[in-house]
Parts: structure tokens; C-alpha cells; sequence
């Protein structure tokens, strides 16, 4: 087991954050950036086999770079397409995976709960998307199976201002049916948004850490009363742990087959909370300032609840540890 | 009149004069029924009843719903200041019309770059000719873009200690110069305001208390603050809040005894806190005053709303952060109540120091002249 | 309701207070000063009926005591005996609660489980009964009731040591059948213990507080560092918190019959907590002193946590309070 | 000889020589077949090899029981500290007798007064004809009562701040004037001693590093004291901990859900922290020195041990506070990993400090003579 980056993986996150210091997480979905993203940086298609014109990275990769676009808060299709490129890989949906190397914007839905239903090669019903507005490719869980669907996607209202969500309506579409889901692709996909929360922990720990360094109250920098250093000292904890965690999963994916869907329900259950814990604490240690729209702090608060419930109410996670482990 | 009747008499003025067309017209309106200032000296305009009176009318306000928003500040802060540390000519000017609602007053001490320690403010106010001329920037002021006058603090002095150079003002909100900005906060809306003070004129009649004497004349202020702050905590808005037990538990599957034991843990925090509120409510009317005890009581209500937004929004799942769920709201409103009013941090302090008796933190901000003081720029 | 205390229960506080200044709560059982408390105080039989000799208060009276019994880390049979007088009094049992206005040391059990079973008037099995060795009053709970029976008891070795609790065997000893135990009396027994537990939290907090105003670190009092200040000032918060909720439940003993069952349940869930956290925190905030054998701390540490599971584990009363909330 | 050469020859010679019959005979042995020193210079008695081969070694010892306890503050302290800081002579006296166990090494730091303050000790050493003479009490020290030698921090100079005062000595336990007492802790044994020293004589060849300049010595004692201690947090001895995940989810009922849950809590933070530790040993061998950041590691490992006791009391209820169960003795000895090898506040600012870089404290006792500092009394 290794729970290092190597230096390729280095390099790649270093190109990445690169990238991303140009990204203001207030302005959506900017496709331009997207299309330099997915293609000088290529990471559009990372997971997608190199045969369907992807980069055939590992999950380890992919978590590196789901790091950075959770610590810049990246808004836009991103996160959605990986889940998709997740579903379709372990499908093996050979035309769909090549039109996400390509750069297609995708999204699979509903992540938690039901509400479509396939009938006749048609879907009805209604469910909420991860940027189901901005996905051209619309992937869609039924007890049925998996198709993929265009319906009729109406935004919605969300707290988490970086990251769109859509009501998507089907009233008899014909879809495509892509077949039964594995429940690989959901450990998959938990591991994936782990990875993304563990971004959103450092970026809010990294900011209250720089605030505390400079804002003064009392003659002298916050950061010098141990009320706030030994709380940050805790997150810092909280920090050096998650990260365990998430290369720990990242590595089963890749290289531990048997022990990924205990890794990826740890991950969620131990870096979900950790996160938002972080992101709170970081939010009310900035004072004032930190309750106001103009900070990012209520960004990095209101993306990392968002997050911890993106795949269901956390408890699943923690039910489904029971039971893997056997209690 | 004994206080039952006194209390039937209130309740039946507030059924008749409620709903309100307006909320100055409805203050006229109470203060000639003579039930604003019920405890304030009559010579400027109260009732000079007791705490028992005034216990009685809010008992039996609870149940209606009075549009006195706007006057909030100015009875819960600026009165009680102006009462303890005004001239009579200030009383004579201010108290009745502030009692009337013919004028709405805002405080202004918090800025930018002194937030839990307001004595580090930067505003200044320079004599001038016949008064002062006020420079700088106050912040976290609720009312303003209402507010006809403010209780403002300013730094007069640099070459003294940072709590010993401050002087304390009223302050025309439609003098020239005076800007009033909303600031839009994480929850979206715009609760609060920015004031921007450029060359504003102040008289010196309009001066509160001593030059650089400000600082005791704050303490006033934040120690009715407090008081308006800890005597509500908990008390109300239970039913109300989404993410209060009740609400939880009608809201939620409670089908999985570990749901069921995360309301548990809610419904125990909850009670434990609305009976220590009940208990210093209790002392509060046995005559033993809480003190900085209130601090506890803030600082638990800022935790249990924190933790019962953060449960809340867990336990419904996705559903909780999309079309304005009011969990998701109650969770962006949440650190509110850890940052209005003193931190959590400040509230610990207090309670270390002050309940505690604890040691005090090495001070190095207490002799150094404001001048020579690391501050924010 | 009233949560605050009447000039007499100050003055009962103060007399019994002034009493236990004498008490060590490492000397173990001490007869005479059970005489002495007894007598003069008359606390045995606080809480048994005028007509039977006793004082005839209430629980609101008792939990005042109790607290003080707490704080001192009374040894020997006291709160053994306030338990058997609460269900003597509640089944009416007058010879017996006569007894225990006398002075007779008393004591019921097993307060969890099970052990001892009845069968044509005598009693077989074996259990765990506190202070069981010193009682002369022996209560034994059965599926068939509850019974007064002396069998052969045993002390074992306790994590308390301030508190010692014996085996009795039972071989068929002829027992006298009491009556079937009323729900009343475990909720009342509930709120006395966390009277006790709420003397034990005064008490561990008061002696960290104490400490921290003395004890120098890096040139200046520990209690001057937010780091312990912050802990302290929490742990205040709690013991608020925690005499809120006793006398309320003692409130309710006294006065509200049909609120009981909710407030014994409250009660046990968060003061029971509470008070190790306090005990907990007050020996690590010792410092190395508060691991040593001759410092008091341990001995509130583990009474804390033996008080704690008592009467079960803490979660039975959880999920008593999920039941009386119908949730 | 390669690695792999080298761990089944040292596996083959721990299976022929243990177990042993006397743990001194033992350590000879050891040295003799060259497992003694391993990374030590071979001029000094060590083996001079690497790193590689020492992680070879652990890694294999692991499965064995060494009858090396009372060697392992000589080992992992005192030896450490002798060939960074001794002169030739003084490791030509010493360090090869420590690696073949031939002398017991103890180290005197702590005092009653001075815990997390380490230089604030009182312990004083005076100049007499031809040494010195020592007066103070130390405490917490592990072994002592089987010592042969001590590594002692005295204070030799009151005129000047507190860690400038200091001197290190190398302290023969047998000398007239040492008495060493069993210290009872909370779990009832004696795991540590209190060591008294009543006008003690110290020859002066005995001094490691100059005369006050103890405190720089000192640090690299406490370096490889935090070193020695995270390097082997949380990566054994869970098996034989009743409060360990495994052992709680064999011994409680798992029939409620809720106790379920709580077991996958002490999973998660189990995991956590395994996988943590596991990190920092895979960072260890890559080279990339882990410093300060193995004081979390030992907070965390701290805090579990803590929550892990006290939840398995819980659960279990109450025969876990009786009859001498493992449980209740789990709890009983849980605070000494909150309290040995630095409190967790002092982990915190630590971590704070060096880890985060987070401005330090203003420090009361940095240029205060140490006659004029507040000290315990």
C-alpha cells in the first residue's frame, strides 16, 4: 500500500493548481475554461481508458486533481462529469466515455433517492442533477438500470452558490439503456467527492491559518491565542488524517478491489464530517468578515454541507461501515 | 392597579391596536398608552414603574406580535446609555422622542478592523471649530438606513492607551457626509449595514460624557447589550426554527433508532439549555442578578443553534440545500448567533475571567500608546 | 416551577456541607460518622414519612443533600440506603422504612440485570449490590418482585474506590416479599443519582479552577492560558446546564408526577455525561499530579464514570427518553 | 548482505536466543551478534550501518518479545544524547556499556514543580572542590529503580533567564545521597519513581555540554524522546487493548443499532489514525522527515485511547468498573497518554507553533531572571 504522491502525481497537481488560480468560484460554469481544461490539461476524459481517446489514469490521479478543484471550489460540470465518466467506465460505455474524453459536459442522477422510472425505452418522472442544466449528456439511475436522457431541466435555487443543481423532468423520453449499475461505481464515486472534500478541508484551514497569521485584536494576531491556535492545531489533526484516508481509498480503487467499499465508505464518513467541520470553524474563527457575502468563507461552509450530503443523509455511509464490517 | 390588572389592561390595548398601520403611529400610540419606558424615570418621558410592570407587559407582548423592530436598538442601548450618562439637556432632547419612535437610533462602535475589541477602533473625530469633524468607518449596524441619530465611539486621542482616547457622540444619520451602504451577508440578505463617516460635523453639545472618557460610556452600552441579548436567549423562536427538536422530529424519518438517537441528543441539549434559562430568569426576578453568567447562556444557545442546523441538514439530506430549504437557510444563518454579540471566544473569556476568576491573559495592549499599537490596516 | 433553592435548603446545604469538611473520601466506611449523620443531621431517614420517623422531605431536599455527598465523595452506604428508602417509600413498606430512619444501612439491587430469581418464598442467584458488604437492609430485585433477603455477600474489587460494592449469593434464603417495583421508583432513583453526579461535577470542576489559579507554567498561572481557560469556561457552561436539569427533575419528583419519567431520563442523559467530561478534563488539566495516587482527581474520574453506569449503560436512558418522546 | 539476508538471519538468531533468561545476559548477547547500535558509530561500540538495516530489524522484532525494557531510555535517550553532545571520553566511558546493557540508564528531568516546563526546574547543582553538589527532587522517571546511571538537568545559575541557567550531568544512581521511591499512580501501580537527591557529589568530567548550557542539551534528549515515542504510536498493541475496535465489537452486544454506530466510530478514528501513522512511517523511509508533525499523531493517539476507554465502559455498563475488568483498568491508565511525553496542550502548540507557523504566545519568562520568574512553589 502506498499513501505518497509520486512525483508525476506532483507534477500534475502543480499544473492543476496552476490552472486554477485563475478560477473565481462566484462565476459559474465558464465553458472557455473548461475547454483548457479538459484539453491542454486533459482532464476532462483522466479515468476514460486511453482506446476511448482518454488518459486511462488511475483513481489516485483522479484524486489529486479532485483535491485541487475542490480547494479552488471550481464551479461547473466537473465533479458531475467524473461521476458520469465513474458510471460509464464500469459500464463500459464505450461511445459515451469517448464523447466525455471528448469534452462533453455529463451528469448522472438522481445520487440519492429514486423518482424516475423506465417503462417501454421510456423514462417519466423527476429527480435533482449535480449541474443537470449545463450537461449535455444526462445519465439517469432507475430502478431499471442506468439510460441516459435528455429531459427537461429546470435550475434550482441552491445553497451552495458554486455548484448548480437541476430539477430534470422526463415525460416519456426515449432513453438509452446502459445497463444494471455496480456497486463499484458507487464506492467509486464516494472516494471520488472524498477526494473533493479533502481539497475544500485544506483550502478552509489554509485560509483561517493565513487570517489568524495577520488579524490582530487585543495589540496582538489572533493566531497567538491558544483559543484559536488549538483549535486550528485540531483541524490541522483532522487534515493529516483525511488525507490518509483519502489516498488510502484512492490506492483500494485502483489496486484493492475487495477493500474499496469499506475505504470508500470510511472515506465519506471520516472526511464528509471533517470537512465541514473545518469549514466552519474557519468561518466563524474569521469573525465579522467571515459572515459576510464578499468572503469566501460562507462558499467554503456551504460547499463542504453540500458535499456531505450529495450522496444521501452521511448516516448511509456510517450504515453501510456497519455492515461491511460485519456488527 | 395590581399587576393582573395591569396585565389584562396591556393585553387588551395590544388587541386593539394590533395589527398596525405603521410602526411610528403604533409607538405614539404605546407610549401614550403608557407602555414605552415602563421602568424609565418619568421625568423624561417614562412611566417610573418597576421591574415587576415591565416584566408583566412582556409576558403578555409575547403573544402578539409588536412593530418595534426598528426601535429595538435604541430602547435596548442608546436610552439606557443616554439615561445613565447623559446631561439632563441631552435627556430633555432625545429620551421622549426616542420613547415616541419619532426618532430611530442605531449604534455605532464595531469596525472593519475592530471587531471583539471594539476599544481598537480607528474612526476618528478632530476638534474643530465649534465641534468636531468625524473621519472612518463603523460596520455590523443594524437599522442604520432607518436611523435618524447614532450613538457613535471615536478615537480623539493616539498618544494614550488604546481605551483611553476614545469619545463618545450622538450623531445626525442625515448629516452631510454620512453614507449608509447595506452589506449583503452569507445568508444573501443585507441584515446589516456599513456607515461611511466623510468630514462629518459633529456639535459638541452632542458630546456624551467626557473627551477620551468614551470608553466607560461604551461599557454602558455593551452592558445593556448584553443584557437585552441574554434575557431573550432561548426563551422564544423554538417553534419557529426548522431545526428546533419539534420541528426536527415532525420533519424527519425517525424510523432508524440512530435518527432517533440524534434527536435525543438534540431534545437534551435543548432542555438543558431552556432551563438554565428558566433558572436565571428565576434568579433574575428573585433579585440575583446573572452577570456575566448571561455569557454561558449565549454561548450555548450560539452551539445548540449551530449543532441543531448541522443535524437538521444531515438528517433530511440532499433535499435540505436546493430551493431554499429552510434547514439550508437556518444553517446559513446559523453563525449569526456565534458572531453578534461577543464570539464564542470572547464569551469563554468572559465567563474564564469574570464567572471563573480566573487569571487574566497577559495584556500587551494596556499601556501602549494607541499610536504605537499593532493594529489592522 | 421552581428551579432555585429556599433559605432552609440553603441552610440544610450549609449544614451538611460544614459536616463532610471532616469527611476522607479514602477511609472507607465509617460507622460513626453514619451515626452522626443520621442522628444530628438527621439525613438517613430524610426522605421517609414523619409517621415512620423519618423527616418527611422531599426530593427537591434530598437532591440538595445528595449534591453535597457527591462533592465530598462520601464512602459507605448513603446513597445505597437513599435508594432502598425510595423503594421502601414507594412500596409502602413501613417496618422497613421505619428501619432506615433508625440508621439501618441499606442498599438495592442489581440496578441492571438480572441474577437473583424467586421461587416459593426464597431467593437463588447472584448479583452485584452496592455497598452491598455494609448493608443490614437488603432489597433484591427479582422478575417476581422485590424482596428483602440477606444472602452471602462478598466484596469485590472496585474501579471506585470510594464506593464499594459486594456479590451477594443467594442459596434459597427465605426472603419477604415487598411487592411488585413501581416505574416511579427507578425514576427517582435516577434523579438522586444525578444529584450526586451534579456534586461530582461541582466538585472536579472547583478543584481545576482552584489549581489553574496557582499552578505556574512558562512563568505565568495556567488559568491564564486560553487553552485551559476556554476547557474551564465550557465545562462551567455545563455544570449550569447540569443543576438546571436536577433541580427541575427533583421538581417534578416532588411535584409533577406525569413529567418524571422525562426529566429522571433527561437527567441521567446529560448530567451522567456531563459530569466525567468534567472529571476527565479536571485530571488531565492537573498535569502530572492528577495521575498520582494521592491526588484526589482519580478518585472523582472514577466515580464519575462508575456513577455514569450505575444504574445500566448511559444509552438505556437515551432510549428510554426516544420512547417518552414518541419519537 | 542484503535486506532480505539480513532480516531472516536476524529472525533466525531472535528465534535461537529468546526467549531469555535474564534481560542483561540478553543485551550482551544482542551486541554481541551486532543488533545493538545498529545506525550508532562503530568507533563507539555500534554497528554503523544504516537506517534500512535498523527498520529491518524493528520490523522483524516485532513479532518477538525482547526482554529490553529497562534498557529503552538509555537506548532511545541517553545514548542518543551522549554521542551528539559527549565528549570522546565520556563515550568511551559510556555508550558501548549501554548498548551491551551492562549499565541502566535513566533520565531526570521532570520535577513536581516543573511538568510541561521543563526549564523552569529548581534541582539545584553548587560548586564544590572538584565537582558539584545536588539538591532537588525529580519525578516521573521511568526505570529508575533499576538504574545504574541518570541523565540529570540541574539549575546552576538563578541570575539569568530560565533556560540559560541550566547544566546536564551524568548522575551515578548508587551515589550516597540518591534515594529513589516508587510513585503510586491512579491506576494504582507504580509505574514511575520520584528520585530525591540530598547534597549529592557529581565530579565534573560528569557534565555533558557546558556549564548552563543545559537546556540546548536537553533538547536533543527531548528530540529523541518525541522521536522514539511517535514512531511507534498506534502501530501496535492494538490487539491486546480491551478498548481497541476488534476487542469491543467481539465483547458488546451489537444487537442496537445505536451501539452499532458508536462502534463504527471508534472505527472510523481508529482507521484514521492507523492510516495516518502509516503515512508518516511510508514519508519516514522516503526520506521526508515528519518533525512536528508526529505531535499529532501522538495527540490524536492520546484522544483516542481516551475515547476508546470511555466508550467501552459505556457499553459494557456496569461490571466494567468492577472485579478488576480490563475495561475499567483501560480507563484508569487512559490519561497517561494524555499526560507522559507532553500534555495535549502542549501537543497543540506545538503543532500551532511549528507546524502551522502560527505567531507564538507572549512569553512572561523569556528575559526574566529565573530568581524573579513565578515559579511553583
Amino acid at each position: 500500500m502506498n499513501l505518497l504522491l509520486t512525483g508525476e502525481q506532483r507534477e500534475l497537481r502543480a499544473a492543476v493548481r496552476s490552472f486554477l488560480t485563475t478560477v473565481n468560484p462566484r462565476d459559474g460554469y465558464a465553458p472557455s475554461g473548461y475547454e483548457r481544461l479538459n484539453g491542454e490539461l486533459g482532464l476532462g476524459g483522466l479515468i476514460v481508458p486511453e482506446e476511448y481517446g482518454g488518459s486511462g489514469a488511475g483513481h489516485r490521479d483522479l484524486a489529486v486533481v479532485l483535491e485541487e478543484t475542490g480547494a479552488a471550489l471550481l464551479p461547473g460540470p466537473f465533479l458531475a462529469t467524473v461521476f458520469a465518466a465513474i458510471v460509464l467506465g464500469e459500464l463500459g460505455a464505450k461511445e459515451q466515455l469517448a464523447a466525455i474524453a471528448a469534452g462533453t459536459p455529463a451528469t448522472v442522477g438522481p445520487l440519492w433517492g429514486g423518482g424516475v422510472t423506465e417503462s417501454g425505452g421510456a423514462l417519466t418522472g423527476e429527480a435533482l442533477f449535480v449541474n443537470g442544466a449545463e450537461a449535455e449528456l444526462v445519465l439517469v439511475r432507475t430502478p431499471q438500470g442506468v439510460f441516459a436522457c435528455r429531459g427537461t431541466a429546470s435550475p434550482v435555487e441552491t445553497l451552495d452558490i458554486t455548484r448548480s443543481q437541476a430539477r430534470i423532468r422526463f415525460d416519456g423520453e426515449p432513453a438509452l439503456a446502459l445497463g444494471e449499475l455496480p456497486a463499484r461505481a458507487s464506492d467509486l464515486i464516494a472516494v471520488a467527492l472524498a477526494a473533493e472534500q479533502l481539497g475544500v478541508l485544506r483550502a478552509a484551514l489554509a485560509a483561517i491559518v493565513e487570517y489568524a497569521k495577520v488579524r490582530v485584536a487585543f495589540g496582538r494576531q489572533i493566531g497567538s491565542y491558544q483559543g484559536v491556535k488549538h483549535k486550528l492545531a485540531d483541524l490541522h489533526c483532522a487534515l493529516e488524517q483525511a488525507e490518509s484516508i483519502v489516498r488510502y481509498a484512492a490506492w483500494t480503487a485502483d489496486e484493492d478491489p475487495e477493500e474499496l467499499p469499506k475505504a470508500a465508505a470510511l472515506a465519506q464518513a471520516y472526511v464528509g464530517r471533517a470537512c465541514f467541520q473545518a469549514a466552519k470553524e474557519s468561518l466563524l474563527l474569521h469573525g465579522g468578515i467571515g459572515f459576510t457575502w464578499e468572503h469566501d468563507a460562507h462558499l467554503y461552509y456551504k460547499r463542504a454541507k453540500s458535499d456531505e450530503v450529495l450522496l444521501g443523509p452521511p448516516r448511509i455511509h456510517r450504515a453501510k461501515l456497519a455492515d461491511l464490517l460485519e456488527l | 392597579m395590581d399587576l393582573a390588572e395591569y396585565r389584562s389592561a396591556a393585553r387588551a390595548w395590544l388587541a386593539e391596536n394590533l395589527p398596525a398601520s405603521d410602526p411610528k403611529t403604533f409607538m405614539a400610540a404605546l407610549h401614550d398608552a403608557g407602555y414605552s419606558g415602563i421602568t424609565w424615570p418619568a421625568e423624561w418621558g417614562g412611566q417610573g414603574l418597576t421591574q415587576a410592570e415591565e416584566r408583566a407587559f412582556a409576558a403578555v407582548a409575547r403573544d402578539f406580535s409588536l412593530p418595534t423592530y426598528v426601535f429595538s436598538i435604541g430602547l435596548g442601548m442608546c436610552g439606557p446609555t443616554l439615561l445613565d450618562r447623559g446631561t439632563p439637556a441631552q435627556k430633555e432632547r432625545y429620551v421622549r422622542r426616542l420613547l415616541r419612535g419619532e426618532e430611530i437610533w442605531c449604534q455605532l462602535f464595531s469596525e472593519p478592523g475592530a471587531g471583539s475589541d471594539v476599544a481598537g477602533l480607528q474612526a476618528k473625530a478632530e476638534r474643530v471649530e465649534g465641534g468636531w469633524l468625524v473621519n472612518g468607518q463603523k460596520v455590523w449596524t443594524s437599522v442604520a438606513q432607518h436611523a435618524d441619530l447614532g450613538l457613535l465611539l471615536t478615537r480623539t486621542n493616539v498618544d494614550v492607551p488604546k481605551h483611553k482616547g476614545l469619545t463618545m457622540f450622538v450623531v445626525d444619520m442625515h448629516a452631510p457626509g454620512v453614507t449608509v451602504r447595506p452589506l449583503r451577508d452569507m445568508t444573501g440578505r443585507s441584515n446589516f449595514n456599513e456607515i461611511f463617516f466623510d468630514d462629518v460635523h459633529i456639535p459638541d453639545e452632542n458630546r456624551i460624557g467626557d473627551v477620551d472618557d468614551g470608553w466607560s460610556v461604551a461599557v454602558t452600552t455593551l452592558l445593556h447589550e448584553r443584557l437585552s441579548i441574554s434575557s431573550g436567549v432561548g426563551m422564544s423562536g423554538q417553534r419557529d426554527d426548522p431545526s428546533s427538536f419539534e420541528a426536527l422530529s415532525a420533519s424527519v424519518d425517525t424510523g432508524d433508532p440512530v435518527v432517533r438517537d440524534q434527536l435525543v441528543e438534540l431534545y437534551v441539549r435543548s432542555r438543558a439549555l431552556a432551563l438554565f434559562n428558566q433558572r436565571l430568569a428565576q434568579e433574575t426576578k428573585a433579585g440575583i442578578f446573572p452577570g456575566a453568567r448571561g455569557s454561558a447562556a449565549k454561548l450555548l444557545l450560539a452551539e445548540l443553534t449551530s449543532f441543531g442546523a448541522d443535524l437538521g441538514v444531515s438528517l433530511a439530506g440532499p433535499e435540505a440545500v436546493a430551493d431554499g430549504h429552510p434547514l439550508g437557510a437556518a444553517l446559513a444563518l446559523a453563525p449569526a448567533l456565534s458572531l453578534g454579540g461577543g464570539t464564542n471566544e470572547i464569551m469563554r473569556n468572559i465567563i474564564g475571567d469574570r464567572v471563573l476568576n480566573l487569571p487574566p491573559e497577559p495584556r500587551v495592549d494596556k499601556n501602549v500608546p494607541f499610536k504605537d499599537l499593532k493594529v489592522n490596516s
